[in-house]
């Protein structure tokens, strides 16, 4: 999986690129979501993943038994995650509101704040 | 006042000011109340924050008690002293403002709250010594944007919105990965600890351009540099004047801040490589920003665009990398906080009295309203450089560092910038106040009290302006030092790593 | 002088109160200012006789090296007395030229600040100090010429002059730079009184061609004269001040000030005097063609500051008195004509000669005037400008360059001077015929009485030059020229000279001239398709042309379409990364990944074919529903993985919220309409090619990293102290609630603006009309 | 969606879910979970609940705290009033019309207040190091044990206040948006 994450990952990131560069407005969201994903996973896998082991101290020890996941960018990527949902929920509702004003999921409709 | 209090309440004062707003949800005046109390308050803890950097070198506290590199700590310095203090400033002034102007649906929805917890957003990136908390703060900041481009839902707003949101989503999650890189590659967040790190002999040193690229990305799209900075004409002149005047005057040069910090603290070891990059991208930034600005029939759309060529100058300064040229941008920094922040007020007072932002529906504002047009140019001439007001001394600090550095080409620009700004500063002035009064234009102009009391807040920054400008040097002095402080990183790093 | 300077500044912004107060009379109060400060002036007159020079200084900001410093010598004195008078008696005027308008006291508020800033200017001895001044009066030249503002002509004007100025004045303050790096002196005093001459150094050259730049413009040279034929939209009272009298010698002043620091170099002289030369001759030409006696006013002007230039750039002592003795005569004489034009315009309401005559009778005293000062301008024998002709054609003809040109361009424009002289007084008073011109009303004594001292001025100095003006002239003459000892002796009668023979010609020339000026002005209509060509029409080409070309980029830049945004964006991104790859070129370890492909789990392989194909299959659908669940299905997925590598808390948290978002997504869009259907278009391809490139980028971004990754200190101490310390068994939690606690007030914050935001974004109604 | 069963099950469960969650932010410290979850968790309850039975429904159910009140009798004493009124409160008799409904709503369009809650909750956990001399969010710990918990302290508190602002925004948006 170590190997195969990364590559995962960049497809991930591929997808959402393609989505957002999509004329559909909830493809965008779409698209925004799994940026949101792609991004989780990246600092998950250069955060030193490993298989086994996870984070907690075992009862009756003072320290966790090695080998243990690195704790630290699973609390980043919790912090993240939440961060990112939150984000993501203001979009959708944008996207839905503009969906509503301006009657039209066509992207190109929304270039009239550059009008000169 | 130890550190633990001063550092912790530019957080918590707005956050708790917040929460109170949202307990009172329903009553905007007592809203209203606990806001000014909260501005008041910030002013006098920036003032102290400023004097005890001085007086006792950088401020640290660990927050939880924990030491350096594993807790958070925060820092302030004179940068960052000066920056809370002009923000505090900005804020006190389009608090008043949008007391006065901002409709009361708005405030109803919650414009007060948002209003502070932007502040907290502001104070926290300003203070963090923490990389990951730094982005944490950034997307406080940033949602706080969000909701309040987005206040009101009007079309340009809900479309300006939309358009802040995706570029600003991206930059945040380049960040985020960015920050994962850096955590791999050196196994710290803490930005004194990354520091001494980059200095040492780490096998990854020479990697640090990996993590370079994401930050300059992520940083340079939240400060609007050249290829980047899209979406702020986009979504800046959308919201109403009490929302944008803060957003434009303080938000974008946050990004710089996080940039100066960023470069003098950890990619100052590979500033030599990045410095061609940063010198191009700045030139460019100034240019294209000035140019679309002179493109512009629109008084707010104007300024807009006149914030991206001034985030050029800031820009110059960082990639010169002199002494002289970095305290030019600190000092432009602070001028710029407070002089776009005046012209938006000052556009919103316009408005307020012939309800229109066009240049061709505008007109004889100088006939009519002698004050106002006074108010306008000092903050438009500043903006332009003319000596003696604050934007002169900017520029010279940014011209003479380029200059000694020998960046003559930038230097040019730099100063054909300056005209250009001069001629759309003066674009405005001819149309909107010169100019007679277009003949079919109908609208009746608002001649209430609350039209005249909102010159208050424009005259109360217009103070700070003046006094920026003929009386520079202390405040020259202080960026000076700052500077200085930011080239010396080693005192930064001690001071939050081992005392 | 920082009194004299902040009173002005009170007295400038008191001055609409006072109009206020005291209606016209405003320029009581107004006029003694200038005239006090003249006699303050006065008082230092005695010690700068001895030789010496004053020297202010108020610290200002001495971290960048400005200071307040000032320094009164012969040179700043001569222009400080000039200033003031000037000022004192257009004070005056101006009540009487604008006596009707309402925004009076607006006027004398840029009018003082003005002169407050030309004193500045004239005696500042620090550079950058100078150049505040400089800037100031720009500003101020640029809100008086359009102080007319309801009307086009003076908008763009005064446009056209700040913009011509403005471009000047900044490439001064780069000159300025360059020199203080260049010398390391901040003032005047230093550089002069350093002996090396810094000809040697790189910075010498841009210096100075950007130094001739800031005066250039200001001076109005040739090519940047145009602006100041358009000033003249400006009121009467601030042309003869600003654009005849004192601003537009402010290049000329600091050409002086700065000849004895780069007077040895060739281009100095070279570049002045072929400038100068061409001006002049192109200001007396056009005065020819014109009828409009500001405009006629305004190229002689021109053809003045020209001449000015060109005795700079000769540089020799007897070259430099002239210029001075020219500039005092050509203030008075010139400043006379424009307040008597001024008041020809005010009382009979046109200002074109081929419609005015025969005015003497009706307006004796202004006819007077001119008359005066029209002979002072033509050289005759009792006026001060006799002297001046005289001692510009002994420099021309001891000239050390072009001798000729100097002398032929010097002649030739004095003979133009005496046909315009003849214009502008027989031509407009004296002419007798049988229909004068009517006069709408008689000027009053405030129109009448300034240009009458004035022209009076012009002859009291030509008969007794020793008594007046010598002294101080010879002390302005010792200020600039290098060291050696000047003793200036001005007299009317030098006997039988050839200059006194030159000025006979001239006159008789001059004359002749304007008997054949109809002739003449005909003529001229052929030379029109020059004017295409002319700078004036470069200015404008350059003008229109930027706006069009900002409004083209504006328009491909900042098209208002997202997608363009976002691939500038992510191209941006992926050639920095692309560069810093192949420049640092990080080994990967590929070799050891091979062994990892060849032992990978089964259900690792399952997972990734499922999310991909979950992701291909998301890429070619149509239905929303469908999208929302295959999302849905990655996003578990990643739970998935997140447990798979021991983080229990980061797959709750995602299973939880992608449950959420998904309940999100059918409470918000499932219901909507389904709209148009719409396809990538044509750019599919393109977009594809991005989105693979920014997946790449990221891939090899990630490969390159795992490679690196080291250990981290953080790891081992947050395993050490999370039970012995903070009393928890899970790191993570742990890790969120007390070792950054912080990120986690933000986190939390964050949710709470989101959950407004949605809130206010649904429920808020738009509300009608615009608001500020 | 709203299927009997569904909506049955669904009534049955979110106490269930809501006990759950609780405890997911108590042992957080120790075992997987905190506040984060914990909150999600719970706030998943209230939105499957208002997805089965509507806003209004889940309002009623949860955050709507009606009290009966009636005006004393003559005869009565002022204890038998209220041991009357409590016993009127609790034990419902729903064909009796109350005299007078004095409704609370407790969160009904006010998940505001359950978040500010949570903030404030949050940041005066932090404040309590700051009292003791020590820098925000020094963490301040009790000595007793609790068995399910382990040790009390200001970060179990801070939880809780994350826990509770989860559970308001969540609220709040699904509120929002499924009355939109």
């Amino acid at each position: 999986m170590e190997i195969l994450l990364p590559v995962l990952t960049g497809i991930l990131f591929s997808v959402s690129i393609y989505f957002i560069l999509h004329r559909h407005l909830f493809k965008l969201i779409l698209g925004l979501i799994l940026f949101g994903l792609a991004t989780n996973l990246f600092l998950f896998v250069v955060g030193g993943m490993k298989r086994g082991g996870i984070a907690i101290i075992a009862q009756g020890n003072e320290v966790p038994v090695e080998p243990y996941s690195d704790p630290v960018p699973q609390a980043l990527l919790l912090t993240a995650i939440v961060i990112g949902f939150g984000i993501q929920a203001f979009a959708i509702v944008l996207i839905r509101r503009v969906y509503q004003t301006f009657r039209s999921n066509n992207m190109d409709n929304l270039n009239n704040n550059e009008k000169i | 006042m130890s550190a633990n209090y001063l550092l912790i309440t530019p957080l918590m004062l707005p956050l708790l000011g917040a929460i109170t707003c949202v307990f009172l949800w329903r009553h905007v005046n007592l809203q209203t109340i606990v806001v000014a109390c909260v501005q008041l308050i910030f002013i006098g803890i920036t003032g102290l924050m400023l004097r005890q950097v001085l007086t006792e070198g950088i401020q640290v506290t660990h927050i939880g008690g924990w030491p350096a590199p594993y807790g958070i700590a925060l820092v302030a310095d004179i940068l960052t002293a000066l920056l809370l203090l002009t923000t505090s400033i900005a804020g006190l002034a389009v608090f008043m403002f949008s007391h006065i102007a901002l409709d009361k649906s708005r405030k109803r929805f919650g414009y007060f709250p948002l209003f502070l917890l932007l502040q907290m957003g502001v104070s926290g990136v300003c203070l963090t010594g923490d990389i990951f908390n730094l982005y944490v703060w950034f997307e406080v900041l940033l949602i706080c944007c969000f909701a309040l481009i987005a206040l009101g839902s009007k079309k340009s707003q809900l479309e300006g919105a939309l358009k802040y949101v995706t570029i600003n989503f991206i930059a945040s999650g380049l960040l985020l990965t960015g920050i994962g890189v850096m955590y791999a590659l050196y196994g710290a967040l803490n930005m004194a600890e990354l520091a001494q790190i980059v200095r040492s002999s780490h096998a990854n040193v020479k990697l640090l351009a990996l993590p370079g690229v994401f930050f300059l990305t992520g940083f340079g799209i939240k400060a609007a540099i050249f290829p980047l900075f899209f979406w702020l004409p986009a979504s800046y002149h959308a919201p109403p004047i009490g929302i944008s005047a803060f957003i434009a005057g303080i938000i974008s040069k946050i990004g710089i801040y996080t940039l100066l910090r960023l470069y003098s603290l950890i990619f100052s070891v590979e500033i030599n490589s990045a410095q061609p990059l940063l010198l191009i991208l700045s030139g460019l930034t100034m240019a294209i920003g000035v140019i679309g600005a002179a493109a512009q029939m629109d008084f707010r759309k104007i300024l807009s665009f006149h914030i991206i060529s001034q985030i050029g100058y800031m820009l110059m300064g960082l990639a010169i990398y002199t002494p002289l040229a970095i305290a030019g941008s600190i000092f432009f920094v602070i001028h710029n906080m407070l002089v776009k922040t005046n012209l938006f007020l000052v556009s919103g007072v316009v408005a307020h009295r012939y309800r229109s932002f066009s240049l061709v529906r505008l007109g004889g504002v100088y006939l009519m309203h002698p004050t106002l047009s006074f108010l306008f140019l000092i903050s438009a001439l500043s903006l332009a450089g003319l000596p003696p007001l604050s934007g002169f001394w900017g520029k010279l600090m940014l011209a003479k560092g380029g200059l000694e550095a020998g960046n003559y080409i930038l230097v040019g620009t730099s100063l054909g910038v300056s005209l250009i700004t001069l001629l759309s500063m003066t674009k405005i002035w001819n149309e909107v106040f010169w100019k007679p009064r277009p003949k079919r234009i109908k609208n009746s102009v608002r001649e209430t009290m609350s039209a005249y009391t909102l010159y208050f807040p424009v005259f109360f920054l217009l103070a700070f302006i003046l006094v920026l400008g003929f009386f520079a040097q202390p405040v020259i002095e202080l960026s000076q030092r700052s500077a200085d402080q930011l080239l010396h990183s080693e005192t930064y790093i001690k001071a939050v790593l081992y005392d | 002088m920082l009194v004299v300077l902040v009173l002005c500044l009170l007295f400038a912004f008191f001055a609409p109160r006072l109009y206020r107060l005291l209606g016209r009379y405003v320029a009581i109060p107004m006029a003694i200012l200038p005239f006090g400060i003249f006699v303050y002036l006065l008082s230092f007159f005695p010690e700068v006789l001895r030789g010496s020079y004053i020297i202010q200084l108020y610290k200002w900001v001495p971290a960048l090296g400005i200071n307040l410093q000032f320094r009164l010598d012969g040179l700043s004195l001569l222009f400080g007395l000039l200033i003031t008078f000037f000022g004192g008696l257009i004070m005056v005027y101006a009540a009487g030229y604008l006596k009707d308008n309402p925004l009076l006291g607006r006027f004398y508020l840029y009018l003082t600040l003005f002169m407050a800033a030309m004193l500045g200017m004239v005696t500042s001895d620090n550079l950058f100090c100078l150049f505040l001044f400089w800037e100031i009066t720009s500003i101020t030249s640029y809100l008086l010429i359009g102080f007319d503002n309801k009307n086009v002509k003076a908008r763009s004007s005064a446009w056209q002059a700040l913009l011509v100025t403005g471009m000047g004045g900044l490439a001064l303050m780069a000159s300025f730079i360059l020199i203080n790096l260049a010398t390391g002196s901040y003032t005047f005093t230093e550089l002069l009184a350093q002996n090396t001459s810094f000809s040697g150094h790189s910075y010498f050259a841009p210096a100075l061609i950007l130094l001739f730049l800031g005066c250039f413009t200001k001076s109005a040279q040739f090519p940047f004269h145009f602006w100041l034929p358009n000033a003249m939209a400006a009121p009467t009272p601030v042309s003869a001040y600003l654009h005849s009298a004192t601003m537009v010698k402010a290049g000329i002043y600091l050409l002086a000030r700065m000849s004895p620091v780069f007077a040895g170099a060739d281009a100095w002289g070279y570049t002045l005097v072929v400038i100068g030369g061409c001006t002049a001759l192109l200001g007396a030409f056009l005065a020819l063609q014109h009828t409009d006696m500001k405009a006629i006013l305004a190229y002689t002007t021109i053809s003045a500051l020209g001449q000015m230039v060109m005795m700079l750039g000769l540089g020799t002592t007897v070259a430099l008195k002239a210029m001075l003795v020219f500039l005092l005569a050509h203030a008075l004489y010139k400043g006379t004509m424009f307040l008597a034009a001024g008041a020809v315009d005010h009382c009979t309401g046109t200002r074109d000669i081929t419609r005015l005559n025969g005015l003497a009778r009706l307006m004796p005293v202004t006819a007077l005037a001119a008359t005066l000062a029209a002979l002072s301008m033509a050289g005759l024998m009792p006026f001060f400008g006799f002297i001046g002709k005289e001692l510009l054609y002994e420099a021309a003809l001891s000239s050390k360059i072009y001798v000729w040109l100097v002398f032929g361009l010097t002649f030739l424009t004095g003979i133009v001077y005496v046909a315009v002289a003849v214009v502008l007084s027989f031509g407009i008073f004296w002419n007798k015929v049988k229909h004068p011109t009517k006069l709408e009303h008689a000027p009053g004594y405030m129109l009448y009485l300034p240009p009458f001292i004035l022209g009076f001025l012009g002859v009291a100095f030509g008969l007794a030059p020793k008594i007046a003006v010598t002294p101080i002239l010879e002390r302005a003459v010792q200020s600039i020229s290098r060291g050696e000892l000047v003793e200036l002796e001005l007299a009317l009668w030098h006997g039988f000279t050839k200059e006194l023979g030159l000025s006979v010609l001239t006159i008789i020339l001059g004359l002749l001239l304007y008997k054949a000026l109809k002739f003449v002005q005909s003529r001229y209509a052929i030379l029109n398709p020059v004017y295409n060509l002319g700078p004036e029409r470069l200015y404008h080409k350059a003008f229109d042309g930027f706006l069009v070309f900002a409004k083209k980029l504006t328009m491909v830049l900042q098209n208002g379409n997202l997608r363009r945004y976002i691939i500038y964006l992510i191209l941006f991104f992926s050639a920095l990364m692309f560069y810093v790859l192949w420049h640092d070129t990080p080994h990967i370890l590929f070799a050891s990944r091979v062994v990892i492909i060849q032992e990978l789990p089964f259900h690792d392989v399952v997972i990734f074919v499922l999310v991909s194909s979950a992701l291909f299959y998301l890429l070619g659908t149509r239905s929303r529903l469908t999208s929302i669940v295959v999302m849905g299905l990655v996003g578990y997925s990643a739970a998935l993985i997140y447990i798979m590598f021991g983080a229990p808390d980061v797959a709750a948290t995602q299973f939880l919220i992608e449950t959420l978002t998904v309940v999100i997504f059918v409470l918000l869009l499932h219901k909507l309409p389904a709209f148009i259907y719409l396809s990538h278009q044509f750019k599919k391809y393109n977009y594809i090619a991005i989105s693979i490139l920014f997946g790449t980028v990221m891939t090899y971004t990630m490969l390159v990293v795992q490679d690196h990754t080291i250990e981290s200190e953080l790891k081992t101490y947050y395993g050490q102290t999370s039970l012995l310390e903070a009393h928890g068994r899970n790191i993570v939690n742990v890790i969120l609630v007390d070792f950054r606690a912080l990120d986690t007030l933000g986190e939390i914050t964050v949710l709470a603006v989101a959950a407004l935001g949605v809130f206010a974004l649904l429920r808020m109604q738009p509300e009608k009309g615009e608001k500020p | 969606m709203r299927t009997l069963i569904f909506a049955t099950a669904i009534r049955i469960l979110t106490p269930v879910f809501l006990v759950f969650s609780i405890y997911i932010l108590l042992r957080g410290h120790n075992h997987p979970g905190g506040g984060f979850i914990g909150g999600l968790i719970g706030s998943i309850a209230f939105v499957f609940h208002t997805l089965a039975h509507g806003t209004k429904q889940t309002n009623k159910s949860y955050f709507n705290l009606t009290f009966y009140k009636f005006d004393k009798k003559p005869d009565h004493g002022k204890f038998r009033h209220a041991l009357r009124l409590l016993r009127k409160n609790i034990v419902r008799n729903k064909n009796e019309k109350p005299v007078f409904i004095w409704n609370y709503y407790l969160l009904r369009l006010r998940p505001t207040y359950l978040m500010a809650t949570g903030l404030l909750v949050a940041v005066f956990s932090g404040s309590v190091g700051l009292f003791t001399g020590k820098p925000f969010m020094a963490a301040y710990w009790l000595n007793a044990k609790i068995p399910l918990i382990g040790s009390l302290g200001t970060p179990l508190l801070f939880d809780t206040g994350v826990y509770l602002l989860v559970l308001g925004m969540v609220l709040k948006m699904v509120f929002t948006m499924s009355k939109d």
